[in-house]
């Protein structure tokens, strides 16, 4: 098991560096350039050129890659070009924000959505089952930007319970952090019931006509048990792969939401980042979401027997 | 409790650095203009005052400036302002590593500083290779940190840029990236006698605290302004402001900024450079009807690149074009123009920008004129822009606070500088003139020229000059908009 | 009747949807405390849904048209979905036909044993343990406490009718259904199965409906017996009475059918094998756990054997002595760890690609679990034509006739259309056996092709295999329990042990004249051979088909 | 066959899109970018239905004139991600391997990617125009069908009946799409389908960087982004393709449920 672990990351050697490579030129390929941002409509064409040289913007482009790559490897990711920070405590910072978010927010959008899901399976094409599929349809269809402000006007706005900017560290005040942080969790969790649910659903319905529920029927369990402990497990695996897909998917984006709601996390930093032609975190932050995504999936990989015992982990 | 009041002013993106002048943007000119100060600085009606001089004194060639400091100035840091340290801040500029924005200014662009040196204490003299008028306006200009001075423990051993120890009104406080940057009030801040005045004037700090607070997002700012989460939102977006109007418990102030919203032509297309299409355009749209339904009924057009709020904008100025489809499709058929489709560059990141550009699609669709738009990211738009790869752009232009820096935005060669979208030599030679002159009355007059020959060549249409409205709970007293466009919190109370 | 009966079944009739057709028609009968009933026929007669009608749980395409089904003067018919929850288990319990698709493949035996226990009695579960332990040890589980921990697929299709059994009978049920529990276990294991049932009878008072088709089992264990054909109740009795002087035709037709030896067919000079196995060993890995892995398994153990064209070599052996494995193996379906097989004589294990291809299509499997070999999604015919894809030159129309002639040879004419959730367990066997058999291959594996056949369809499966050994010279290696089967086809035996070959010789050696121990036992506990053998036997097998 | 409650209203509502859609080609009751600055950001009336946008247009009019653009948008987005997301999700999963281990280390750094980035190297590659959106988003899901894909897979492969498949002689290309990836339907019809309303709601997204449909033709998601300054003022503009989409998207759902079930011969007759 753990040379399996460690020969799984070895492999993502090559991902990330196929990350590496691809972000790196694609961040240059596109048009756009930082220093022509920074002094705008302003710019003298001597003066951008200096200060492209200053950023060593000027070397030739495999130049610049193996600097970066060699710093990379000696963990050492470089300064943002915007406002001159390392790039990695930076990024650590952020993400300590997006991570918590999006880690609460699937653990709840799951725990809520794969019982929902198994519940509309077992009374399909019933009204509750109806019901169940068309209140995730339209949370399918809520742009979260729509959702979260609709809750920061509520709740912040017209009921006043909860602050309607800012962010404060759990490590500064644990209880304000919890307000600060209620709404884009809910809001989260909201958007990502939809597809949870209908994924639990789909699978939980293969699951329900298999011989051996009758047979735990036959046993006397009650529905609940039923569902739980053999519906459940054996129709998980391909809602985990999706709750994998969506961890991985959120650690880098949750812009949108950061915006609406004003926290400084990981995903603001990459949009803003993308936008500014910031190419150094640009950088930096995709090689980390890879290696988390990485990471997530290896872990979604490594508990798939737990699932379903038959298959085995290579 | 009034020992410690904090006003919390809404920003829309975070500060790049605290360095003036150097990485910097709008909103970080806005914040490090509250810690350090210049020799000079803009006052309301864009001219130039003393700041930190007492008063400034030319010669009779306009080519050596002499500054005699105020000598009750302090540092944040306690110590005195010298002439030594007005020589430090600006070797520090002129020190190309330093990357200031403004360094080619004084390296030749527009005269070159050939040197600088104290005569006692507080004098400092500063002799350029040429006369420019431009002097003491660039260096107030915002966008180089007004030439602020900084004690030299701003930089670190390694040279490095620390915290800028200034002789603002407010010192730094907290910098939380991303979220907030939060100024002190500097209690031995030495005001000057006047009232505020731009820039200028007394600047004397009435709350202990101001924190610049990061929301991005407009909608939030607004959620943000409504439930008292900040105190002041000094640019609220126009379509909001009639909805705010309708709340209690808010007030509001407002000034043209010298900002302009513009389209632009690359006369060297093969379409657009024949001038009778790009006036068959100027002719199709209605300004003023644009400018109401863009700025939500707050701006006034204006066809010039001299800024309304300018001294400068004068009767001359205010004649443009008057909408006439008739004569555009005229104009249209004389150019044989064959229907073929023009591609409209803008951008969503100014909203402004994009409204614009529907618009003017919709007016030209009336004389027979097909504008295909194109919607790019604010990178790539600024990077079409600079190369002039482009036909015609809805492209924002930030504030000049001289008629001629706004003209030097606009012109110049393309052989050598792709971006200006006016490039004729006779034009470019007023301009310089323009530029070292320093009478009011002549400068007027190729100012005046300068408008005539740009409604009839047509290189750009500009057509408003931003309002900027601020939105503040009726708790905040003493504050006031301005031209730049940026906020001012000296003088400020909360009540 | 042996007191008041506790169940009674009374007019039932069962309705399927989709086809419109009753599958149990007008069915009636009772149980009463402590008796031991018999419930035989055709396969695909209704017994099983006969059977899942009185739990309550019939398929969603199946409905209960009418009738009463009463459990201790309760009206089950009438009873609420959580009164039915509560007297499922502890009252009623039910082992179901298909072992392998009736246990949870995500969770342990362990944790599917204790379920039932944990539910309805209050125990420990330290009890609970011991409790299922104990069970397993009587079912013959060998490692009991090994087997808790493990999960479903780890274990051989007797091994899971096994536990399953436990599982059931754990909670001693005053009501216990076995449908075909014994189908994939060796005599001995049979015996003491069927021990352990008849003694819960004996001590608790238990009711057991066995539904099967061993008659040897009907005539030594059971008081009365029911016989079912084409969802119709046909004739009910005393067991020794219904076996001895069958009345409905039917019933004498099945107890005409039991096998009975027919003279070996020496075919004339046995050629080269066909196949062999040289010194064949399967070690199954164990499962990898978070830190080490478990203990191997070696379930083949240097196995020789040939099999030669034109000639049945049966396998016998006790359930999990690796005869699955073997078949597997020898078709190259999982690796082999050691020794060779040989393929018309190359070996099959280091073949190229096109050697590897004409293999595969010159040999098939029987599975040993149909169920789950047949692609939910595919209907019978489908399946059944899928072989005939790789068979050149064969029109579309061909392929039909030669899908329908097949599905008529195996008794399933007409039943094309179907999908395989919508067939009985026997019928399924067939669907399997048909697609082995479609393309004519010259090696078949056939593993316990005939378990969940009732006697006259078995005799027509089995006549069909010799008919195809005969004209088709087709070679077989045919793995069953049911020594009465392999008495009447096999040519050869082999006898298995913990994955080791036993002994081995021809057919009336290894039934006349045993050698080894284990195979004494094997024989000496086949219920079948206590039947005395009928004599009159003259109705053509074709007339059987339903 | 009887239809069910499902089929009819999934097929009632997509079924009014596409008329819709069919109607807006020959008929709207303005023209939709016909821009009144002095009709702006009226509520809905007798003269507009559904109101009017800040530049006046008619709202009506534009939801009907994006259905057509939005729904093939989303058509071929999601069409893209799943054909080219199931047969690497398959292949990866069914023979994994060498095979296996390069397709998920590219297809993990394909997921690491923001969709922006993305949509920025599209555009440089393929120019501003409507399919690049199409490439920019299918390229940013098919990465996520891939991976849900090929878990149902390797659960999927080891069921007896693949193996069974083997033992006929079958190719394993023909195995995998025979018998692997029927079964494999259920995950990637949510998938797609919940794709679909993605697409929509972030088709929108892209539209600033030059990759959405130009404007300023309309379509559900970009009249859904313009709305959204004037959420509490104009509430309608935001409403009415908001509420559009959710239709669509339900009746997709539904008629896809219905389709997979009835595709699915096993519930024919439940
Ligand atoms: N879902 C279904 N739809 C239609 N017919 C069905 C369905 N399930 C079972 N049947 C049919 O019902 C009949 C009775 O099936 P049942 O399983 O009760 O037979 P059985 O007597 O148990 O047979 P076997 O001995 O082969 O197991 C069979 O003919 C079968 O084809
Ligand atoms: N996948 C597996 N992992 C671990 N052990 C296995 C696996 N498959 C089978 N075994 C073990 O191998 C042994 C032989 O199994 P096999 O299925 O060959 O038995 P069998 O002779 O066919 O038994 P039966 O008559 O009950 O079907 C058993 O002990 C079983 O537990
Ligand atoms: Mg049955
Ligand atoms: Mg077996």
């Amino acid at each position: 098991m753990l040379s399996y672990v460690l020969r799984r990351l070895a492999f993502t050697i090559p991902t990330l560096l196929l990350v590496a490579m691809a972000v790196f030129t694609l961040v240059r390929l596109i048009p756009g350039d930082p220093v022509q941002l920074m002094l705008g409509d302003a710019a003298d064409p001597a003066q951008v050129t200096e200060m492209r040289r200053a950023l060593g913007l000027e070397e030739p482009l495999p130049v610049q890659f193996v600097l970066w790559l060699g710093k990379v490897a000696v963990g050492d990711l470089g300064k943002s070009i915007s406002n001159g920070l390392p790039v990695l405590p930076l990024m650590i910072e952020r993400f300590q924000v997006s991570g918590l978010i999006v880690l609460v927010a699937v653990f709840f959008a799951a725990l809520l959505a794969v019982p929902a899901g198994l519940l509309a399976a077992w009374r399909q094409n019933q009204p509750l089952d109806l019901a169940i599929v068309a209140g995730a349809t339209m949370l399918l269809s809520i742009p979260t930007f729509w959702l979260g402000l609709l809750l920061l006007l509520l709740f912040g706005l017209k009921l006043g319970w909860l602050p309607v900017v800012g962010y404060v560290p759990f490590s500064e005040n644990f209880g304000q952090a919890l307000l600060y942080i209620v709404l884009p969790i809910v809001t989260l969790t909201m958007v990502e019931i939809g597809v949870m649910t209908r994924m639990s659903r789909a699978a939980a319905i293969d699951v329900l006509r298999l011989d051996y529920v009758t047979h735990a029927r036959a046993k006397g369990l009650p529905e609940r048990r039923v569902l739980m402990r053999h519906v459940l497990p054996n129709a998980f695996a391909p809602t985990w792969t999706l709750i994998g897909l969506i961890l991985g998917h959120l650690l880098g984006g949750i812009a949108v939401l950061e915006t609406v709601f004003t926290l400084p996390g990981l995903g603001r930093l990459l949009v803003d980042s993308i936008f500014a032609r910031d190419y150094p975190v640009v950088q930096g932050c995709l090689l980390f979401t890879a290696l988390i995504y990485v990471l997530v999936n290896l872990v979604v990989d490594l508990c798939y027997p737990l699932f379903d015992p038959r298959v085995q982990a290579e | 409790d009034a020992q410690n009041t904090t006003i919390r002013l809404r920003m829309k993106t975070d500060i790049r650095s605290t360095d003036p002048g150097t990485n910097r943007d709008g909103p970080t000119d806005g914040v490090v203009q509250h810690m350090v100060e210049g020799l000079v600085a803009f006052r309301e009606d864009t001219s130039v005052g003393p700041l930190l001089a007492e008063r400034y004194d030319v010669s009779a060639d306009g080519k050596t400036y002499t500054f005699t400091l105020r000598p009750d100035v302090r540092f944040h840091n306690g110590a005195p302002l010298t002439a030594d340290d007005v020589v430090w801040s600006w070797q520090r500029y002129l020190d190309a590593a330093t990357q200031w924005r403004c360094r080619p200014e004084f390296t030749g662009g527009l005269a070159k500083l050939e040197s600088i040196a104290k005569t006692d204490d507080h004098t400092v003299v500063f002799t350029f290779d040429r006369p420019s008028a431009l002097i003491p306006a660039t260096m107030a200009r915002v966008d180089c940190g007004g030439s602020g001075s900084t004690h030299r423990d701003s930089v670190g051993p390694d040279g490095k840029w620390r915290d800028p120890i200034g002789t603002g009104p407010f010192k730094m406080g907290e910098w939380r990236r991303g979220q907030h940057v939060e100024l002190v009030r500097f209690d031995q801040y030495a005001s000057r006698d006047e009232a505020r005045d731009g820039y200028t004037g007394g600047k004397k700090a009435a709350v202990d605290r101001i924190r610049f607070v990061v929301i991005p997002d407009a909608a939030a700012a607004k959620a943000a302004l409504m439930s008292g989460a900040s105190d002041i939102d000094p640019d609220i977006e126009p379509e909001d402001f009639a909805e705010l109007k309708a709340r209690p418990g808010l007030k509001f102030e407002s000034a043209t900024t010298m900002s302009m919203a513009t389209v632009i032509f690359q006369t060297r297309d093969k379409v657009m450079q024949d001038v009778r299409i790009r006036r068959a355009l100027a002719l199709a749209i209605d300004t003023a009807e644009i400018t109401d339904a863009v700025t939500a009924g707050t701006a006034k057009p204006n066809n010039s690149v001299i800024p309304i709020s300018s001294p400068y904008y004068t009767k001359v100025q205010a004649g443009g074009y008057t909408r006439d489809l008739a004569a555009a499709r005229k104009l249209l058929a004389e150019a044989g123009y064959g229907g073929q489709p023009i591609k409209l560059l803008a951008n969503k990141r100014f909203k402004s920008s994009f409204d614009v550009a529907v618009l003017v699609q919709a007016a030209a669709q009336q004389v027979g004129l097909k504008i295909d738009i194109e919607v790019l990211d604010w990178a790539t738009q600024l990077d079409r822009y600079t190369k002039g790869d482009f036909q015609i752009q809805s492209f924002p232009y930030s504030a000049r606070l001289d008629p001629a820096l706004s003209y030097e935005m606009v012109t110049g060669p393309k052989a050598t500088q792709p971006r200006k979208v006016w490039d004729n030599p006779e034009v470019e030679a007023i301009l310089r003139q323009s530029m070292q002159i320093a009478d009011r009355g002549k400068r007027q007059v190729l100012f005046d020229t300068l408008h005539r020959r740009q409604i009839e060549e047509l290189p750009l249409i500009m057509i408003y000059n931003e309002v900027q409205i601020a939105a503040m709970r009726t708790a905040l007293n003493g504050y006031k908009a301005w031209p730049t466009g940026q906020p001012r919190l000296w003088g400020v109370t909360l009540n | 009747m042996s007191g008041p009966a506790l169940l009674t079944v009374d007019g039932l009739k069962l309705r399927a949807t989709g086809i419109g057709s009753l599958v149990v028609d007008d069915v009636s009968f009772s149980i009463g405390r402590g008796e031991f009933l018999a419930v035989v026929g055709e396969s695909g007669s209704g017994k099983t849904m006969a059977a899942r009608a009185i739990l309550g749980l019939l398929p969603p395409a199946i409905i209960r048209v009418d009738g009463r089904i009463r459990l201790d003067g309760e009206d089950l018919t009438q009873a609420t979905p959580e009164r039915l929850r509560q007297l499922r288990g502890p009252a009623i319990g039910m082992v179901f036909q298909e072992p392998m698709v009736s246990l949870n493949p995500a969770l342990t035996i362990g944790t599917q044993m204790a379920e039932g226990l944990k539910l309805h009695r209050r125990l420990s579960p330290q009890e609970i343990r011991a409790k299922s332990v104990a069970m397993l040890q009587r079912v013959q589980i060998r490692d009991p406490e090994r087997c808790l921990a493990a999960f479903p697929h780890e274990f051989s299709g007797g091994m899971r009718q096994r536990i399953m059994l436990a599982s059931v009978m754990l909670l001693r049920p005053s009501l216990l259904i076995a449908d075909e529990p014994t189908t994939a276990l060796d005599t001995l294991v049979q015996r003491e199965v069927l021990d352990l049932m008849v003694e819960l009878a004996r001590q608790e008072g238990t009711a057991v409906m066995l539904i099967t088709h061993n008659l040897g089992l009907v005539a030594r264990y059971a008081q009365r017996a029911v016989v079912l054909q084409r969802g119709k109740l046909v004739e009910s009795g005393p067991a020794q009475r219904i076996l001895a002087a069958p009345t409905h035709s039917y019933t004498r037709q099945l107890v005409d059918a039991l096998p009975r030896r027919e003279a070996a067919t020496h075919r004339d000079a046995p050629g080269e094998p066909v196949i062999a196995a040289r010194g064949l060993e399967v070690t199954f890995g164990g499962r990898r756990r978070f830190f080490g892995r478990r203990p191997s398994v070696r379930a083949v153990d240097g196995v020789d054997l040939e099999v030669r064209a034109g000639e049945t070599v049966a396998v016998v052996g006790g359930s999990g002595s690796g005869k699955t494995t073997l078949g597997r193996a020898m078709l190259r379906l999982i690796p082999a760890s050691g020794g060779q097989v040989l393929f018309r004589g190359s070996d099959i294990l280091s073949a190229d690609r096109a050697t590897l291809r004409a293999f595969r299509l010159g040999c098939q499997l029987v599975f040993q679990d149909p169920y789950s070999s047949l692609d939910p999604r595919m209907r019978v015919g489908q399946t059944v034509a899928e072989p005939l894809r790789h068979v050149p030159q064969l029109s579309a129309a061909d392929r039909e006739r030669r899908v329908e002639e097949v599905l008529e040879e195996v008794g399933l004419g007409g039943f094309g259309r179907r999908l395989p959730h919508e067939l009985s367990g026997g019928q399924r066997q067939r669907v399997a056996i048909a697609r082995a058999i479609v393309r004519r291959p010259v090696f078949v594996v056939a593993d316990e092709p005939v378990s969940a056949l009732d006697m006259t369809i078995q005799k027509q499966v089995l006549t069909l295999f010799r008919d195809l050994q005969r004209q088709r010279g087709f070679a077989c290696l045919f793995i069953s329990h049911d020594l009465a089967a392999v008495e009447e086809v096999a040519d050869r035996v082999v006898v298995m042990q913990s994955g080791r070959i036993v002994e081995q010789g021809s057919r009336d050696d290894i039934f006349d004249r045993p050698q080894h121990d284990y195979t004494k036992a094997l024989l000496a506990a086949s219920p079948a051979l206590d039947m005395p053998k009928p004599r009159s036997s003259t109705i053509p097998v074709t007339d059987l088909v339903t | 066959m009887k239809l069910r409650g499902n089929t009819l209203v999934g097929g009632t509502l997509i079924g009014i899109v596409l008329l819709t859609a069919a109607t807006a080609t020959v008929w709207t009751p303005y023209n939709p970018l016909q821009v009144n600055l002095r009709a702006r950001l009226k509520p809905p009336s007798e003269l507009y239905w559904l109101g009017t946008d800040e530049f006046g247009r008619d709202v009506l009019s534009r939801i009907m004139a994006g259905a057509g653009t939005s729904v093939l948008v989303a058509l071929l987005t999601v069409a893209f991600a799943v054909v080219v997301g199931v047969i690497l999700g398959v292949v990866a999963g069914y023979v994994r391997g060498w095979t296996d281990r390069i397709l998920m280390a590219v297809n993990d750094a394909l997921l690491a990617f923001p969709g922006i980035l993305l949509a920025l190297g599209v555009m440089v590659v393929v120019g501003a125009n409507k399919y690049g959106i199409v490439l920019a988003l299918g390229l940013a899901y098919a990465p996520s069908v891939v991976r849900v894909v090929r878990g149902t897979v390797l659960s999927v492969r080891e069921r007896e009946y693949v193996e069974a498949s083997r033992m006929i002689g079958n190719g394993e290309i023909y195995s995998m799409v025979r018998h692997v990836m029927p079964n494999c339907i259920a995950p990637i019809a949510v998938l797609s389908t919940s794709m679909f309303g993605w697409v929509l709601l972030s088709e929108s997204a892209l539209s600033f960087l030059g990759l959405g449909v130009p404007p300023p033709a309309p379509t559900w998601g970009n009249m859904l982004a313009a709305s959204r300054p004037y959420m509490e003022t104009a509430t309608w503009l935001g409403i009415a393709p908001g509420l559009c989409i959710a239709f669509t998207l339900l009746g997709i759902n539904l008629l896809g449920d219905s389709l997979r079930d009835r595709l699915d011969p096993r519930m024919a007759h439940a």
